[in-house]
């Protein structure tokens, strides 16, 4: 009986899944609505505070959270939706969802780790 | 020769229209989209940053066009959603005995929304000093 | 047709012949079984058992109690050896069952829980919650699984056993699905089919259970014995007939009449014990036979209540209050809801006497065997003595288990020293039984089989009831005589051969009709009251003179039954006046001393 | 009240039908009447063809599951009251399997995955009847109790549409009742099972839609049983990556 590799991913999504319904909802409210809307005084979303912010190590750390599990999450869910809607997922379809979220993961950590070094 | 045949009934790509079950089922995967295109948001946030402060600002600016707004008002319901239907199924994945009582589902989702409220006051509080 | 050769047939994955193919697997791997089922084994009516199974387990109980008990329950018709051996092995099956994964409802401490029972005078009865059967069959089936020995027909109708010189060779079945006649020829058979409930209107049995092997065992000879005596239960649901499990009374239920009166202690069964005090044999806690006569008297004195769906009682649980009912009786809240639209934590629960269970059956000597060579017959479908006259609650699970077992061994004995014959002669027999039973496929007759089939429970109903007359019973008789008739020429009409329930139907109806008529011309003959069979026609006493016997019934083409007698087996209990509340326990004392329990 | 109640019934009948009809039938309506009567009704009065599969009319036997307006439910314990408004309701087969005839469907597959979890005590050295019953407290009891509710009626397969999609698929019921073994104190089968639960087709097809514990008439909870069945693969996916020589 084959063994299924699901678990690596089952345990991706679930932790992206906890953060999307803890995390996401405050910082969607803050970056997509609060702050474009002028909510906040704009020297404090000024280049500089956010550098700041993404500079410092738990900033940083909390950032590649926010973006990255979320992303396994949500591909995670991506791929099996078009199962459900019909589509014969194969293998190809399984590396580009997952291929996706490490990507994104990737370039984030990259990111990351030249905003903290700068 | 046998006299069955079996009919099987094809499954049709709109099966889940079929009931509230699944369409509300539906809307909760769905939910990953704006998920994902929100990471994918931020991650372009921060890629100019780190390409400096104008890039920076010209992101800041894209942010506040109505197209932008109104995803992430979308968004921001569609993940509550998610939020909501994560804290009424997350305890099923959680087998916690106490004293020869299983941890009642209720407990798990009361201190759930209790940990979306203080974070998001917390991250807010944060934000706004 | 197509010929299965095995060492074992079994007919009916019930409790009685799962654990009868467990038992064949378990100790001789190398003997094939065919378990040959109707219906998917999970599906068997033992399923719908709610109140558990007895065995004694408690240090101040014993053997001789549970034996004392059964005996004098059965009103002295048991075979005492059979009931010795049966009292003795009933912990051992359910212990087994205990191994197999039955979750037995247990005390703190982690050892199995035991229940009060009606007519058992120390608490001996197992249970699970009040699913018990539900909890029984399913871990037999379950177990059963992984024994590769074990093949089943599932969906699969016996419609014949094919015998040859008083020898029993095979089964003749048809998949329902393929509607493919199959021979499954074998060394032995054992027939483990279930009761026959569905021989009258209201009842606790289901659809199922229309009395199949009976009727094929009887066809071939062998006789039905002790058939008269039918169990009414005391506590079935008005209009379906669902039922309230014993346990309800167990665990301190009460019966009250349209007065609020606990009108059972005007039947020798009081004085009235104490709301929320049950005592062992006293009130409720009495055997069934006499609650449900109870009930009968109580409407003849209008002392019932006039209900849409028949005159009732109230099985009142209140006093027991909701986290008690939700962890003993939590099936029962549920059923009693759905069907009676009423909430046993707030309101009593109306009830009425319901057909529950055959004491009779095919007849065998105590480990299973009948009258026919390599046929054995177990559960319900048979009498193997244990019951008498009337059976005592939850002594039947236990039987199906203990016997399952006894049954298994024997068949497996059996087969070991037999080999198979030539199958052609088989086949010959086989097509022209399955060309009888095709032929009631007439599209051109008039008889509606719905109107026999309710014609025969109003019958049985009304002449073969909780008391009974010379009258209504030869009325009875007269009736099925002609149902047997217009059965003859019954209109069928489904065309498609799938799943043919039409036909399948109508088989049944005719296994039916002949065991309702052994039924009827047996209680007839005996002409005296003991247990669930009571006259009122002048023979209102126990008359141990002329019928401590066992009643034969022998099946006679187009006409009815003859009836033989057979001896019972009494070895240390002699017949004496049953009885129960106060009188019980002053007979008892006055036979054995003082008792300290 | 509503006199009578109209029954919209599925037939299918391989010889006579090349795919399934609809077939009306009135039926006249009491109150206490379930849809498992109203079929009997049909049956005894209307049309005698009519096949569907039915027993104990007590919701334990797990015969009579079928659609009704969509949704997946026992016949006998469905009633008729409850559709009262509309006056109608709609009768088919159970989704998700084969349609053998009318309201009969084929459980031969669901039976088998049933079997296949081996749903059994198993010990390393077999218990003696000598030595009684196994200890097993109330708590023990209570952690697989639920899920040993299952009647094995395949409501949940019926809502469940990742089996309708990939009939591969082990299903809810059948993983409950593993799952019921493996929280089972006397049991020491677990290793045994994992291989079922690993599987693709174990717990991983499951996307947690949930309707299985929506519609089971038993409260078995099957969806909670899987989840945790994927909390149990995973545990022993990481125990066997971290395991040498594997
Ligand atoms: C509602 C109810 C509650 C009860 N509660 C209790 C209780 O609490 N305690 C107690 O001790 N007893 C109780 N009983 C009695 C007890 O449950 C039954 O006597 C016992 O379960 C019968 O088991 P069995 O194996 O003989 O038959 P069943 O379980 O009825 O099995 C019969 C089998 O035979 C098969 N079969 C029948 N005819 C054919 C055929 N023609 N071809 C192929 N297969 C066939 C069926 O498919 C089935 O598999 C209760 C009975 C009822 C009805
Ligand atoms: S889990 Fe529930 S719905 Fe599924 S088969 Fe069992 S009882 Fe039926
Ligand atoms: S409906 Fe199906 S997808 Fe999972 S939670 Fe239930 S098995
Ligand atoms: S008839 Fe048994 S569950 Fe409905």
């Amino acid at each position: 009986m084959k063994r299924s590799n699901e678990p690596i991913f089952w345990g991706l999504f679930g932790a992206g899944g906890m953060v999307a319904a803890i995390l996401t909802p405050v910082c969607i409210l803050i970056t997509g609505l609060l702050i474009p809307l002028g909510a906040f005084d704009s020297n404090k979303y000024s280049f500089e505070r956010a550098s700041f912010l993404a500079g410092h190590w738990l900033g940083a750390l909390v950032l590649l959270i926010v973006i990255s599990l979320p992303m396994w999450h949500g591909m995670h869910r991506i791929y099996h939706g078009l199962h459900d809607i019909g589509v014969k997922t194969t293998m190809a379809y399984k590396l580009v969802c997952y291929g996706i979220a490490l990507v994104v993961t990737i370039a984030t950590a990259v990111l990351l780790l030249q905003l903290l070094s700068a | 020769m046998s006299i069955r045949q079996p009919y099987v009934r094809p499954i049709k790509t709109s099966w889940w229209l079929k009931n509230t079950f699944y369409i509300k089922y539906m809307i909760r995967e769905g939910s990953s989209i704006a998920t994902v295109i929100y990471s994918l948001v931020l991650l372009t946030g921060l890629f100019r940053l780190a390409q400096g402060p104008a890039t920076f600002a010209n992101w800041l600016h894209a942010m506040q066009s109505p197209v932008a707004i109104i995803f992430h008002l979308i968004a921001l319901v569609w993940v509550l959603y998610h939020s909501v239907t994560w804290f009424e199924l997350a305890p099923k994945a959680a087998d916690i005995w106490l004293g020869g009582k299983r941890l009642a589902d209720s407990v798990i989702i009361k201190a759930m929304y209790g940990l979306l409220i203080v974070v998001s006051v917390i991250v807010l509080a944060i934000v706004a000093i | 047709m197509k010929v299965i050769q095995t060492d074992v047939a079994i007919i009916g994955a019930g409790g009685a012949g799962l654990r009868c193919a467990i038992e064949i697997a378990r100790s001789n791997p190398d003997l094939n079984i065919a378990l040959i089922s109707k219906v998917y084994p999970m599906r068997s009516h033992s399923v719908a058992a709610e109140g558990g199974a007895a065995a004694v387990v408690q240090d101040h109980d014993s053997f001789d109690n549970h034996f004392d008990d059964t005996v004098s329950g059965g009103d002295w018709l048991c075979e005492q050896d059979v009931v010795e051996e049966f009292v003795e092995r009933c912990p051992k099956e359910l212990i087994q069952l205990e191994h197999w994964g039955c979750p037995w409802s247990r005390k703190p401490d982690g050892s199995v829980n035991v229940r009060r029972f009606g007519g058992m005078k120390i608490e001996r009865t197992w249970f699970a919650a009040d699913k018990s059967g539900f909890h029984i069959l399913h871990t037999l089936f379950q177990t059963s699984t992984q024994y590769p020995s074990i093949h089943r027909f599932d969906e699969h109708f016996v419609l014949d056993l094919i015998c040859e010189d008083n020898q029993v060779k095979g089964v003749l079945a048809i998949d329902l699905m393929e509607h493919e006649a199959k021979l499954i020829q074998a060394k032995t058979v054992v027939i483990a089919t279930g009761g026959a409930g569905r021989v009258y209107r209201y009842n606790t049995n289901g659809g199922i259970v229309t009395g199949d092997g009976m009727a094929l065992a009887y066809r071939h000879g062998v006789a039905l014995r002790d058939m008269e005596f039918v169990q009414y239960h005391p506590t079935g649901l008005p209009g379906t007939g669902i039922l309230m499990t014993e346990g309800c009374r167990g665990e301190g239920g009460i019966l009250t009449n349209k007065d609020g009166y606990r009108y059972l202690q005007d039947y020798g069964l009081g004085p009235e014990t104490p709301i929320g005090q049950p005592k062992n044999k006293y009130m409720e806690l009495g055997p069934r036979d006499r609650l449900s006569q109870s009930f009968w008297q109580e409407a003849q004195k209008g002392r019932t209540i006039q209900g849409p769906l028949g005159d009732y009682v109230n099985l009142d649980l209140r006093h027991l209050g909701e986290a008690y009912l939700n962890e003993r009786l939590p099936f029962i809240c549920e059923l009693a809801k759905a069907y009676m639209g009423v909430d046993p934590i707030k309101e009593p629960i109306p009830v009425r006497p319901t057909v529950h269970y055959t004491m009779g059956g095919i007849a065998t000597d105590g480990h299973c065997a009948t009258s026919m060579e390599g046929l054995f017959a177990v559960g319900e479908c048979a009498s193997v003595g244990i019951h008498g006259a009337n059976r005592l609650g939850s002594n039947s699970l236990s039987e199906i288990v203990v016997f399952g077992a006894i049954a298994g061994e024997q068949a497996a004995h059996y087969a070991k020293e037999q080999t198979l014959g030539d199958s052609a002669p088989l086949v010959a027999m086989a097509n022209e039984s399955l060309q009888r039973a095709l032929a009631l496929k007439k599209t051109d007759a008039s008889e509606d089989p719905t109107a026999i089939r309710n014609e025969m429970g109003e019958s049985m109903e009304a002449g073969v009831g909780i008391y009974r007359t010379a009258e209504g019973m030869q009325q009875s008789i007269d009736t099925l005589a002609q149902l047997k008739e217009r059965y003859k020429h019954i209109k069928l009409t489904d065309q498609c051969d799938v799943y043919n329930t039409e036909w399948l139907y109508a088989i049944e109806l005719g296994y039916l009709l002949d065991v309702a008529e052994a039924m009827a011309v047996s209680a007839l003959h005996r002409k005296e009251s003991r247990g669930s069979h009571q006259r009122i026609d002048g023979y209102s006493e126990r008359d141990d003179e002329r019928y401590l016997k066992h009643t034969l019934a022998y099946y006679q083409a187009n006409q009815a039954p003859t009836i033989e007698y057979s001896s019972v087996n009494i070895t240390k209990s002699q017949p004496a006046t049953r009885s129960y509340g106060a009188a019980g326990e002053k007979q008892h004392s006055h036979q054995e001393g003082p008792h300290h329990d | 009240m509503t006199e009578s109640i109209t029954l919209h019934v599925q037939r299918y009948r391989p010889g006579q039908d090349n795919e399934p009809v609809m077939q009306d039938f009135e039926v006249p309506f009491r109150l206490e009447m379930s849809l498992l009567d109203a079929l009997g009704y049909i049956k005894d009065h209307l049309d005698s063809t009519l096949a569907y599969r039915w027993s104990c009319r007590m919701a334990v036997c797990g015969s009579c599951g079928m659609m009704v307006d969509g949704t997946p439910k026992l016949a006998c314990k469905t009633f008729l009251r409850d559709y009262q408004k509309s006056g109608q309701m709609t009768v088919e087969p159970l989704a998700n399997f084969p349609v053998e005839r009318d309201l009969v469907v084929d459980m031969a597959d669901f039976v088998a995955k049933l079997e296949a979890v081996k749903p059994y005590i198993i010990t390393k050295t077999p218990r003696r009847i000598e030595d009684g019953c196994t200890t097993q407290t109330p708590a023990q009891l209570a952690r697989y109790k639920q899920f040993s509710m299952c009647i094995n009626c395949g409501l949940c397969y019926a809502a469940c549409p990742q089996y309708g999609l990939n009939p591969k698929f082990t299903g809810p019921a059948a993983l409950a009742l593993l799952h019921r073994y493996n929280l089972d104190s006397r049991d020491e089968g677990k290793a045994q099972r994992m291989e079922v639960l690993n599987q693709e087709e174990g717990v991983w097809s499951c996307t947690f839609v949930g309707y299985c514990s929506q519609v089971c008439p038993k409260d078995v909870d099957p969806a909670a049983a899987i989840q945790l069945g994927k909390v149990a693969s995973s545990k022993d996916y990481l125990i066997n990556l971290l395991k040498p020589g594997s």
